[in-house]
């Protein structure tokens, strides 16, 4: 039996099982993801957040799901799930079924469940983050205290229209919080290699926008930082540039196989020194959270959550081939036929 | 059509009284865009709202700012982002284009995020928004800013694309427009903002889209054309009339959806069809057009379609030069010369 | 055309062979693009290039960033722009575009800046400029990444636009692109790269942009097409022969110019033409190509000129749905039922 | 007769005495275009730079003309004149004549003059940034030591393509000068309506590029920040913002008609104190470099010689009609005919 947990806990005991739980089930779902598309029943472009998964949790259980608003680049299954949707729905998009969010529509860049506050899931790179200044807008001309969370990665801030985007969120004092997911690559370009200075947080200062680098590797870190942000944007309903710092374990996207043309093997086991996961069950064990073994247990069940819900989903149908004119308008077809 | 009092009003007044009305009626309608706040608009249209909807102080977003006629940095990327964003929160935004040229800078969040996502979430969001502004040549504005763009935006599925060429017709089809709970594009033209017209005053008045309209009434050949462009249609009508040539005009109005059947009825009646549009005549939308006549009424066309476009050619400053571009009364004369 | 050694080569060999040679003959010719250094490109299309020109200290423009193979950040606009302030300064420069579907946020950069300042300078200047890159869709890229834009493109009066379906095209077609003082769009499809084809070695061949080129003789009726749609034709056309039907293929290769003359003779021989490509169909270039035949042949022909394209939807990802949107074999031949 | 110059003149007289014909001919030759626009003999959009004098003298007159690369948006006229362009084919181009630089073709707003280094002349706000960068990126790949100033408007360091342009710029180390022309407004709208922090040159920071705001009026200060300027690009082969204070004394172009809805009469008396010409004459006068006598001659002759231009221009031809077809490609015509 686990001795008695420290006192000191920075969250209660729990809460650490969740947020634990849910780092475990979303590596394995993407794990899952990479195996549908190495058995051919996931296409296309497919990308995974091996690696950063404290990121996505530490911020996204400090918002309040359903009610703010989270905007994403194509990297955006964590995101996703964490804000509750159907883990089959999400897989099942991924596969291009009937069961998916979208009924397969949009595929795994293209994830969206409107009723959570989940706006996507976009596919060209930096061309959201204007959009996620217009959820604030609109929380802002409806005089709610919504907060918006706005992820990019690090290759996207050097796309224009996010300093576009910074400029009229600082000029209208929207509450989105900007976070640049910085896992150090942008797809096979090193940091140092797309940007002039690596530091991409002072990207907010030629705005008057609140700006800081943080850890997004260490959960309980990200949590306090995301905790801090969101209460003051929330508060202040101004705008935040944050720049998290992360690192991406898998290649850029599924079929990304040649990873040794942009990093070594060493550097990539060096990272892995701060696998959010490992360092989340250090702090389980110092301060004995957890024991041993109810590590192993909660990796082995969030596996075969995880493998559940790839099966589910490949049960799910593909689209009748008739939908595919469904939902190009509201309240009509397009033209039809070749 | 129900009957209501018509008042003669201005292209740019049915515009701006469109918008108004709608603004008044739905709390989330606003526009935005570059210097239509306190400039009230390069072109004039927004003249008077900046005062209607910013008279008290919680009408502004930030100081200086009102919150429903939102001035804007110069970022077109950024400012229809901004309102893809809006609109899928439950807002109803209309972006004016300083000028439709402009529109070029904003393609991607035109095609990629507000025509997509609707189709994308299989109709979770929605993307009410309308983005209108002057379209084509206006009078020597050089190269970059002479631009007809419907053509290309007519191309992109999710979008409904628009270009009225009567006052009735902007204020009708403009409301049309911003209760779409779709993208609309919404062309209007430098050259008509001037034009006079008797318009419903019923603030209710909608022509739907997808409808063409009958302009003028004619056996003898078919001119189609859209925009300013129907102006120039009946003028030449006019003056084959004095030939003793019979040509009837059907004002295309809203090109995606485009009404086929109009545009086919008057053909199988004249057996004959000239296509007029400003743009760049090679792969403008008035290809789209004559392609499908020549396809669908193959069996009653006694001539080939005939098509009048603007040179191609960026367009040149000196107006010597521009006047070669845009297609002129005599332009189209030749094309009918040409079948007849 | 002049006897030389071919060697069987990729269409992916093809154009980075000619990239090579070109980059080799020319000092002033390089190329740019997102990971196309260090990661090769995407598509593997520039493997070899970095170590290649990137061997000597000298050959790096900044440490990390080679000169003549230059990795940029992911910025279309800015890349596009740069690439047109180099070319206007003497340089020629290639672009890569990971896939064409990118260049939408860069067609201000293409048409407003590389495409008009020839003609604003009135020949002062020019822009020796390529923009290539895998257009139209692959497998389930979904909405954002699967358009054709060609037809746009081949829309823009200053610009010229290429799409090979050959390899021996490819490369006779790209080192045309990269020799011209113009900007070229040069467009190569996903679905080609794979597919090989006997090239000349010959370091100065050729291919002209302009001419269009009878793909497969036949009597019956012509297909028109460009890029990979052509072999769609082209095995259309060998299910219509197994018919008795004798079809003939011409592949477009260059949009702007167009080669309506060699269309034109083959419908003349044929009376019967359908024009098939991948884009949506609905104002897609093929409606430009249609509506020429339409109206220069109409005495010629014995049927309405056909159309194929896709489906005016965005793209879906489901492979099921995807199948539906691109042309295929099936469709082609159901449009020449309908024909003849 | 003027008495003695003091010794300790930052200028020689005679060059003193050249920039101060130079502003004068600048603000005359720009009262003839809207002269001629009031005329109708110029259309479109014509846009001056009266009270912008000192900024394009002070920084035009510390390159080497022909060989140093210039290029800038639709305020162009200073920029070619300063570049020696031949005043009548630039009066003439604004006329739309075949006498004009480009026959006609480009007008006001697309001025170019290339064998002189003039790239134009471009009428997107923003769009030629990245060229200018381009420009400077072919100098450096040929390893010359030119330098580019790349002239931007206040509204201008707005949008996204000049964020982009800068990130390459301090990427590449290319020796390019953005120089923020900021005259205050951005057609109808005011420095503070459409930037969220004023200070423009700020937007160097996050690229670590060196950035500075300095003076456009008071002309022997433009000159020495141009001198130190340029000469640090030049040897240091690196980018550089300088944002450039001034004043638009006109309205944002010569159809602006309504300068009250967003600046008072007053505003506009309150700034011209600080009219560059005004501001040299009185260095001038101080220094003994010239009497007034002098200063009122000089003042005509350039008057005179605005004059002389105008009538030059205004007997240029307008284009022939078939010229249209000229110059769409360098080696063939485009398909003629509507
Ligand atoms: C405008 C645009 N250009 C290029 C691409 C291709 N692309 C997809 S992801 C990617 C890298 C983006 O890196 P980053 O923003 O750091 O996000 P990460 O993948 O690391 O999460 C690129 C170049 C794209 N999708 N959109
Ligand atoms: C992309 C784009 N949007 C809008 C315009 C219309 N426009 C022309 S000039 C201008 C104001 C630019 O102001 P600024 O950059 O400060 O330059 P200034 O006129 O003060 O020299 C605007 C909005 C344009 N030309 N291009
Ligand atoms: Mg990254
Ligand atoms: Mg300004």
């Amino acid at each position: 039996m686990a001795k008695q947990a420290t006192s000191n806990l920075l969250e209660s005991p729990a809460d650490l099982e969740k947020f634990y739980r849910d780092m475990h089930f979303i590596r394995h779902f993407e794990r899952y993801c990479e195996r549908a598309y190495r058995q051919g029943k996931a296409g296309g472009y497919l990308h995974v957040y091996i690696g950063m998964e404290a990121l996505a949790v530490g911020w996204m259980t400090r918002i309040k799901v359903g009610y703010d608003y989270v905007i994403t680049a194509y990297r955006d299954h964590a995101h996703a799930l964490l804000l509750g949707s159907d883990p089959v729905a999400c897989m099942a998009e991924i596969m291009g079924r009937q069961g998916g969010l979208s009924r397969g529509k949009g595929g795994s860049m293209h994830l969206y469940d409107i009723p959570r506050g989940f706006y996507g899931g976009w596919g060209i790179v930096g061309g959201h983050t204007p959009l996620g200044a217009g959820l604030a807008l609109a929380a802002k001309y409806r005089k709610e205290k919504r907060v918006v969370l706005n992820f990019l990665g690090d290759g996207a801030s050097n796309a224009g229209v996010f300093f576009e985007a910074l400029n009229m969120a600082a000029l209208y004092e929207l509450p989105c919080i900007f976070i640049i997911e910085n896992n150090e690559f942008a797809m096979g370009t090193r940091l140092e290699y797309h940007a002039a200075d690596t530091e991409l947080h002072k990207r907010g200062f030629p705005f008057g926008m609140k700006h800081e680098r943080v850890d997004g590797m260490d959960l309980l870190q990200v949590r306090q930082d995301a905790k801090r942000i969101v209460d003051w944007v929330r508060e202040n309903q101004k705008p935040y540039l944050v720049e998290v710092m992360s690192y991406r374990f898998s290649g850029h996207g599924a079929a990304d196989n040649d990873q040794g043309l942009y990093r070594s093997k060493e550097e990539i086991e060096e990272a892995k020194n701060r696998d959010p996961i490992h360092l989340l069950e250090k702090y389980l064990r110092e301060h004995n959270v957890m024991t041993d073994e109810k590590m192993e247990a909660i990796e082995q069940e969030t596996e075969e959550a995880a493998a559940r819900v790839f099966e589910a989903a490949d049960d799910s149908p593909h689209p009748d081939p008739t939908e595919v004119y469904d939902h190009v308008y509201t309240d009509m077809s397009p033209e039809a036929g070749h | 059509m129900p009957t209501s009092t018509r008042v003669e009003i201005t292209y740019r007044e049915a515009v701006r009284h469109c918008i108004i009305e709608e603004m008044e009626r739905d709390p989330n309608v606003f526009i935005m865009g570059e210097d239509i706040g306190r400039y009230k608009g390069t072109f004039r249209v927004t003249e008077g709202l900046y005062d209607r909807f910013g008279s008290e102080r919680d009408d502004f977003i930030v100081p200086g700012i009102a919150r429903r006629v939102m001035d804007t940095p110069i970022v077109e990327p950024g400012i229809v982002g901004m309102a893809v964003g809006a609109a899928m929160a439950g807002l109803r935004p209309i972006v004016e284009m300083m000028t439709m040229s402009f529109s070029i800078l904003a393609l991607d969040q035109i095609i990629n995020h507000a025509a997509k996502v609707h189709y994308m979430t299989n109709g979770q969001a929605k993307v009410p928004l309308v983005i209108r502004g002057p379209g084509g040549a206006a009078n020597q504005l050089s190269a970059q800013h002479s631009h007809s763009l419907e053509g290309w935006f007519a191309h992109v599925p999710g979008l409904k694309v628009v270009a009225p060429s009567t006052p009735a017709d902007a204020k009708g089809m403009l409301r049309a427009a911003i209760r779409d709970d779709n993208p609309v594009i919404f062309t209007e033209s430098p050259g008509l903002y001037g034009i006079k017209g008797d318009v419903p005053e019923d603030p209710e008045f909608i022509v739907p889209f997808g409808k063409a309209k009958v302009a003028r009434e004619g056996h003898d050949l078919t001119l189609v054309a859209y925009s300013r462009m129907v102006h120039v249609c009946l003028s030449v009508a006019e003056k084959l009339a004095a030939k003793g040539v019979s040509a009837e005009v059907v004002d295309v109005r809203s090109l995606l959806p485009l009404d086929t059947s109009t545009i086919y009825a008057s053909v199988e009646k004249t057996h004959r069809a000239v296509v007029v549009y400003e743009d760049w005549k090679n792969g403008g939308y008035g290809a789209e057009i004559a392609a499908r006549i020549a396809e669908d009424c193959f069996d009653s066309l006694d001539s080939p379609v005939g098509r009048v476009g603007g040179l191609n050619v960026p367009m040149p400053y000196s107006r010597v030069l521009e006047l070669q571009c845009i297609p002129s009364d005599d332009d189209v004369l030749a094309a009918v010369d040409r079948l007849v």
